[in-house]
């Protein structure tokens, strides 16, 4: 399940409050230089807070079709 | 005696504002009771409701105006009542209303001021406030009736002019016409012309809600048609949203201004009386213009050739029509119920190259046909 | 869930400071909107001025960004005149308790179907930090440099008191509080309230050293309560905690319902 | 050139002088197919205090709408007498009660001086139709609206229910007007 | 006692309706004045406007009659620039729950130390009988011809809601308790509320059929009934009645104890 | 470099503002929060209580401007700051002021109207609204800063004939100057005059607090001070109680008017620049005043004898001042940011007889100097 | 110590609300043609009552000192 | 003859831009008893996009206080330099952080790219500090205001406890204008 979301950063949206890499609670965010770097997708559990907590629309968490259903 | 004409009736110039409001489509009110106005007020609360419209009584006047242009977004004719202090509270939703664009009527029936001054007495201070109130380079409508009909057809104008230009237009009236009970024949429903806002006929994705083009004068769209456009005080561009761009910003504000000046001889109404070989110019409006008339008459008996411009619009100001008339005489009279407002803008229009005399009265007393005589047929 | 079918793109991004709450509170707006299934066309979203009531251009409803803490009144009327809408107020504390204070608490008497989203961040945001008729005593705001001596305004109990038929306060940070809120104040008839506490590092926190956003959300999650837990425990026990919870969740005619028995009766005595 | 005849009403407030006046200006203008106005001044409150209301009658424009020379000035109470009397023409009209209004002001016009009051408790029962009394009198001393219209306009605004009370009240204003114009002759 | 030394008398009759509650209410503020021995120069009474609001011209104080709504704010920038004065507001239901309810809620928020006596007659009084905040659900008004609609607000709770250190109701009739509430209230430091029901003949009583001012007095003495025994009852049975007695008494600082705080410290800090 | 002076400072407009008001012995702010004023009250908020003053911020505009009244009354100097949109709500209870002749000052720095417009750009939209801004007649001082020393000084001044005339006072600044930041060198607070309002050596039995006398300007009591009199915003009379008597009214509306008609002079203050042997008249005010005057110097270099008139007083309106200088200039040049009010007012002192260029701008940004010199140098 | 009231009635200011008449617990009062009547003066117990709900300033109950006194 | 000239600070909003304007008048102003202004254009929220702040430096009067003839125009990024050039003179001097401003527009002026960022965070570890460098770079090219005036201004602006690392950032600019002087030429 972990392995198939897939998570994007819009660069140009996202203004690095570092909100996503604080409370994901999987640890798959680090900051880096301007943004923030996924660093650990593989422990994505989808849980959606990274996105849900953005407040700048820049993140896109996608699960894949059977996995949303089975949510 | 006759059978009685059911189209006669004996009403007060605010029933007939209510009246006419009700025979131009508003099918919204929202106020705040005040004297001298709150008989539109209540007459609406009895008879909006029904013909299947809304009377609301909001909790102050500035809640009133803006429940008038949230209704009126929603593409339902709305008017708002009230006198002096409450049209000073609505003076920031009012400027919001012309900046948006957004039709609606407001009558403020004039008493004496400033402040709580004179609640049932009459006056005619109002008119600079009404063209200056809000702040901010704006344009403006006011009309100012003269008898119980006149109200009932430029409440009617009103809305007319509010919709055609989109605009909130003010019916500028006062305690004496608003409280004067007189006889009205009322016009038959299908003689009278109604005007409705111009919709869009782009689809959505085209349509710009501040769209400047050859009339200047944008579609209107209401919520819920499916356009989806953004309203807002801000300066804003032809797509409606904030901008700061100063050619967009002077684009949408010139615009917003010519709409009105380009269209100032639809809009600006003026009735003469003997005028053609008058020596004597007297220019009134609203209450006074009725002393007006009778001064002008007596005066003619007097054999004095005394003549009357009545302004019917207040603003835009009827300098043009001033202008065609008044090189002949050798005195120009103006009364009003106030310190001399109009005057000043006579003397603008006329160039102070004719004595300008002014017939003053703010003690809350109508002014006299013999005050206006008097100075009509005075020497100097 | 795909927020960019309701956004503005070509307005994005937002003017929202880094970390500011505001973001995350729209977002719930927009997945309850997205879950009620309602039609784009049929949204009326309304506000008064601040950084919270610049959501609506952002929005791709009917939006109306109107004068400082007048949003409701022009609600009410496009909701009169327009019963078939949904009519949504944002507002912030300045906004909605301060100079809009009145317009408030009326709306909720009047128990009018709108529902008003407060972003409540202690603080005039957009005018750069002025105290709010909520800053907690003894802040700091620009207007108030030796700690603010008033006590705030709690708004849901006053909602309460003025009438509203559902209250509910949640943090930004409670995404999943703030999600069942909103729908549930959306499905209400009648005035509806949902609270949300939401950090302005900006104009706030910074000046508070409450740090950044993401600092000021980390206290949330930690100093949040519900109002359950909340009923036995002590004023010293609730200091510095956020209250969250339903607080008033009632049944009662709305005022369309009820002005639409007077167009019954004018109508019948006018025949 | 038209006419144009001038009523003035005065009393206290409460007393439906302004009812009067609509009354009067109704059969003139709506059964009496004449030109009427009707206007008031109100104290600071809408209450209390004297009231005052006009009407003017014409058969042409009425522009100016206010009484500045009356054809007949009614005075129900002395404070309203005194206050209102300017404006009463030479040759005018002076009615008034006759025990609530002792001191009449000296001038030129005919003084009608009856018991408006009185009548109405007395022979009606109810002080409240002493307005519709006084309607009854000037109605049938100006002459210049027809019995038959104000009997009209009085049915059509007065409450359901009392329209019999107020015609009652209106005749007993006919009938006190014409034994005083049989005594001290016409006008 | 003598309530002539109170009096401007050269005003007086005052314009109030035969059977105005009105009066009874400042006859019950000038006892309580009498007996709490304050100096006529150290008061001031202010107003806005309305029937109600014409109090201030018949006694003799330091007496400002405002804009409609807007007393409180009046006497809140005279309180501060004068705390030594007592600053005692009168106002109507209109007055301070329509056009001044944001004013009202403020004032109590801050707790500034004011009283206010509402006259609350349920109607707009002055202007000839419109609907007020106030006008119980129903009733006729000149604007509601089809009976009010809406739901009226509860001025106590509010007040409570809003922070108030002081608030109760009490009836026109019931004078002692009137006048035990109006001495509890000028005594109290913080901001205090005393809700006075009174009959208002003229545009209310008449319109809906409760008869003279004396009726509806006497209705107030048959249908009132103090807190604590309408505590045990059911809405059924407190319909139509009056609930009266103190809601709230509390202390805590007022605006110019916590403000003096802050010149404290500004003091310390700029010197 | 010189050990620096402790009287001088680099000052944003607004804190010359806040500072002129304590130097003018203002003790008590109320406000609410609108850019560009909002400096002010910042700068308040921490000096006030300092100095034993009271800094509050309100709910709203209407609430301060109430409290200022309510200080003031209670003595204590009181001032609010605002801008557009604040001015608006506060128009109700301006007028209150005026009618009670309670002084005050109220601070206006302007931003681009009308509704929202602007928030953060200046203009000068609302001279007309400061004039007309409340309902019915009603006398008004306006004055203008056009730097940021003056904003100082004329603070004081605000102060000063808002105390002696019994009358609020607009202090009009616009957000160019009021954000600008300038080096200022404070005056001596010993050589800054300060006046205070006059009052009453009567017993109170004997005290009028409207009184009609040779000055037109009644003593004034503060609260709590044994006067116990009437304020009322209605009619009244010499009491201060409400009257309905016509005659009373008439006396008290007119000396109202008259006090400040009688005084213009002490009032109005303009001040010329090269206008010995102008050919063209430059008439500003504000921010735009500066540009002017840069404009003038540069007609002149380039041989265009220009001139300047700067208004420091609005209202009442230099006519006089003008009217002495115009007669042998071949045309005027009005540059404002907004669109011509000044220029309107600037045609009916001038009869008109001379052209009147408007320079006008209302996008946010402000007229440059050689926007003006183009119109001076322009024929035509 | 009834007997000793004095109650006046300032006919100048009194509206006849009737009030007064309504509510002495005594019936002092009875209403006259325009203004009540001190009917019975006797049965007066110095209540007060009359005086407090008189809205009009009207009526003014003296009460000889020692009486009040002994209150 | 009084001379005038011009600054104008541009970057992003919370760069820190206002400040260098207020301390480089104050430094003008007040420690080197010149006239000065300074004036910044806000952004519709006076927070984020570009930012700009101008001072006017002169020994006489300074009537117009907006920048029209700039003798040195900052930009630290891109945005605000495309922005904010309009104005520069012919012969004025652009001053442009390296990595920010990388698409130079054309004109007259001389173009001095430097490091400023870059220097702050290498040099002094602190990013906020890259406006101070840039404020000692300008101090240096313009020649308009005393170094120590500067000096003396930036300690009396900013925050307690910053005095130190703000010196230092304010001679690393000083110092990356001397080389880039020793290595380009004078301007
Ligand atoms: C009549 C008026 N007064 C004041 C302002 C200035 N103003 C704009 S937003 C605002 C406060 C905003 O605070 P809040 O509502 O809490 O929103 P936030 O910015 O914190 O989200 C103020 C005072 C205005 N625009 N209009
Ligand atoms: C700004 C403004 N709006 C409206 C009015 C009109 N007005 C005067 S008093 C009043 C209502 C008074 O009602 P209330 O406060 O309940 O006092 P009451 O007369 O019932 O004692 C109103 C609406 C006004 N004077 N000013
Ligand atoms: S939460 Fe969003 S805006 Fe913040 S750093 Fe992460 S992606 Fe960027
Ligand atoms: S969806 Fe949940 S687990 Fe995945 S990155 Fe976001 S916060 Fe972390
Ligand atoms: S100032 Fe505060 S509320 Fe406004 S956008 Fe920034 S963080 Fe958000
Ligand atoms: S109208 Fe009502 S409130 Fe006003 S004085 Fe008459 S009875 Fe009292
Ligand atoms: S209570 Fe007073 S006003 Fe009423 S009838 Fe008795 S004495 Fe007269
Ligand atoms: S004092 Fe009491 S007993 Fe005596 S008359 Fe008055 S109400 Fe009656
Ligand atoms: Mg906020
Ligand atoms: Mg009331």
């Amino acid at each position: 399940m972990k392995k198939n979301a897939e998570i994007t950063i819009n660069e140009q949206w996202c203004k690095s409050c570092e909100i996503c890499v604080a409370f994901c609670p999987q640890k798959v965010y680090e900051m880096g230089r301007f943004y923030p770097k996924i660093v650990r997708p593989e422990d994505c559990t989808a849980c959606m807070l990274c996105e849900k907590l953005c407040p700048d629309f820049a993140i896109t968490v996608t699960v894949p079709d059977k996995i949303e259903k089975s949510q | 005696m006759e059978i009685p004409n059911p189209n006669i009736h004996m009403w007060q110039g605010n029933v007939a504002c209510a009246e006419g409001a009700i025979a131009a489509g508003c099918r919204f009110f929202a106020g705040y009771p005040i004297t001298p106005s709150t008989e539109i007020a209540e007459v609406l609360s009895q008879k909006l409701p029904a013909i299947g419209g809304n009377f609301i009584q909001m909790e102050d006047e500035i809640a009133a105006i803006g429940a008038v242009i949230g209704a009126s977004l929603g593409g339902v004719k709305a008017l708002t009542a009230t006198s002096g202090p409450g049209f000073s509270l609505k003076q920031e939703n009012i400027g919001f209303a012309v900046m948006a664009e957004v039709p609606c009527v407001i009558v403020n029936v004039q008493r004496g001021g400033p402040s709580t001054g004179l609640p049932t007495h009459s006056a005619q201070g109002d008119v600079m406030q009404a063209r200056w109130g809000t702040h901010g380079d704006h344009p403006i409508i006011v009309l100012s009736p003269s008898s119980v009909r006149e109200t009932y057809d430029m409440t009617i104008r009103a809305f007319n002019l509010a919709e055609k230009y989109r605009i909130p237009v003010v019916l500028l009236s006062d305690e004496t016409v608003a409280h004067l009970t007189e006889k009205i024949t009322i016009p038959d429903p299908a003689s009278i012309e109604i005007i409705d806002r111009k919709k869009p006929y782009v689809s959505p994705e085209k349509y710009l809600p501040y769209q400047i083009d050859e009339t200047d004068i944008p579609a209107m769209a209401n919520f819920g048609e499916g356009f989806r456009y953004h309203v807002t005080g801000l300066a804003h561009d032809e797509t409606g949203f904030p901008t700061n761009n100063p050619e967009k910003i002077k684009a949408q504000l010139e615009r917003l201004n010519r709409k009105i000046q380009r269209n100032r001889n639809d809009i600006v109404e003026v009735e003469t009386f003997e005028t053609e070989d008058m020596e004597v110019l007297v220019i009134a409006f609203g209450a006074t213009a009725r002393s007006a008339r009778r001064a002008v008459i007596n005066a003619r008996e007097s054999g004095v050739k005394a003549g009357l411009l009545r302004m019917k619009t207040i603003w835009p100001f009827p300098d043009e029509e001033i202008e065609k008339i008044y090189k002949s005489v050798k005195k120009i009279v103006v009364p009003e119920m106030n310190l001399g407002q109009i005057a000043h803008e006579v003397e603008w229009a006329t160039r102070r190259e004719k004595p300008v005399v002014r017939v003053n009265k703010i003690n809350g007393e109508p002014i006299t046909p013999n005050e206006i005589y008097e100075s009509i047929i005075s020497q100097g | 869930m795909d927020y960019l079918q309701y956004l503005r793109k070509d307005k994005m991004p937002h003017i929202w400071c880094d970390g500011c709450g505001h973001g995350i509170v729209l977002k719930s707006i927009l997945r309850v909107i997205d879950k009620l299934g309602w039609d784009k066309n049929n949204i009326a979203m309304i506000s008064g001025i601040g950084c919270s009531s610049r959501t609506p251009g952002y929005v791709d409803f009917n939006t109306l960004h109107t004068t400082h803490g007048r949003g409701l009144t022009f609600a009410t009327g496009l909701k009169i005149a327009r019963p078939d809408l949904h009519v949504i107020v944002v507002s912030g504390d300045g906004d909605a308790t301060a100079i809009g204070g009145n317009h408030f608490i009326h709306a909720a008497r009047r128990n009018i179907d709108i529902s008003v989203i407060i972003y409540n961040n202690y603080i005039y945001g957009m005018t750069g930090g002025q105290v709010s008729p909520t800053t907690p005593g003894g802040k700091k705001a620009s207007t108030t440099p030796y700690g603010n001596p008033d006590t705030p305004f709690d708004i849901s109990r006053l909602a309460q008191a003025a009438g509203a038929a559902y209250v509910a306060r949640s943090t930004a940070f409670h995404v999943g509080k703030m999600d069942r809120y909103i729908e549930q104040a959306f499905t209400k008839t009648g005035f509806s309230v949902v609270e949300v506490l939401t950090p302005c590092p900006t104009s706030y926190g910074r000046r508070n050293k409450e740090g950044r956003g993401v600092d000021m959300l980390m206290y949330q999650k930690q100093n949040s309560i519900g109002i359950e837990q909340a009923k036995g425990k002590t004023a010293e026990e609730l200091k510095g905690k956020y209250i969250t919870g339903v607080f008033v969740d009632k049944e009662q005619a709305d005022y369309r319902q009820r002005y639409d028995e007077v167009i019954k009766k004018a109508s019948k005595l006018n025949k | 050139m038209s006419f144009r005849y001038e009523v003035r009403l005065s009393g206290a407030g409460g007393q439906g002088l302004i009812l009067v006046g609509k009354v009067l200006a109704e059969a003139a203008a709506i059964y009496d197919g004449l030109n009427a106005t009707q206007s008031q001044s109100y104290g600071p409150e809408a209450r209390g205090g004297a009231s005052r209301s006009e009407v003017i009658i014409s058969d042409g424009d009425i522009d100016y709408p206010k009484a500045e020379n009356i054809d007949i000035l009614l005075a129900l109470t002395q404070e309203a007498c005194d206050k209102y009397i300017d404006g009463l023409k030479d040759d005018g009209i002076l009615l008034v009660d006759s025990q609530m209004v002792t001191n009449i002001p000296k001038g030129q016009y005919k003084v009608v001086a009856l018991p408006i009051i009185q009548s109405a408790v007395e022979r009606l029962g109810k002080f409240l139709v002493s307005n519709i009394i006084a309607l009854g009198i000037i109605t049938k001393l100006s002459g210049v609206v027809s019995e038959s219209a104000v009997k009209h306009a009085i049915r059509a605004r007065v409450p359901k229910g009392t329209e019999e009370i107020n015609i009652n009240a209106f005749y007993t204003g006919i009938d006190l007007a014409t034994h005083w114009l049989d005594e001290h002759g016409p006008l």
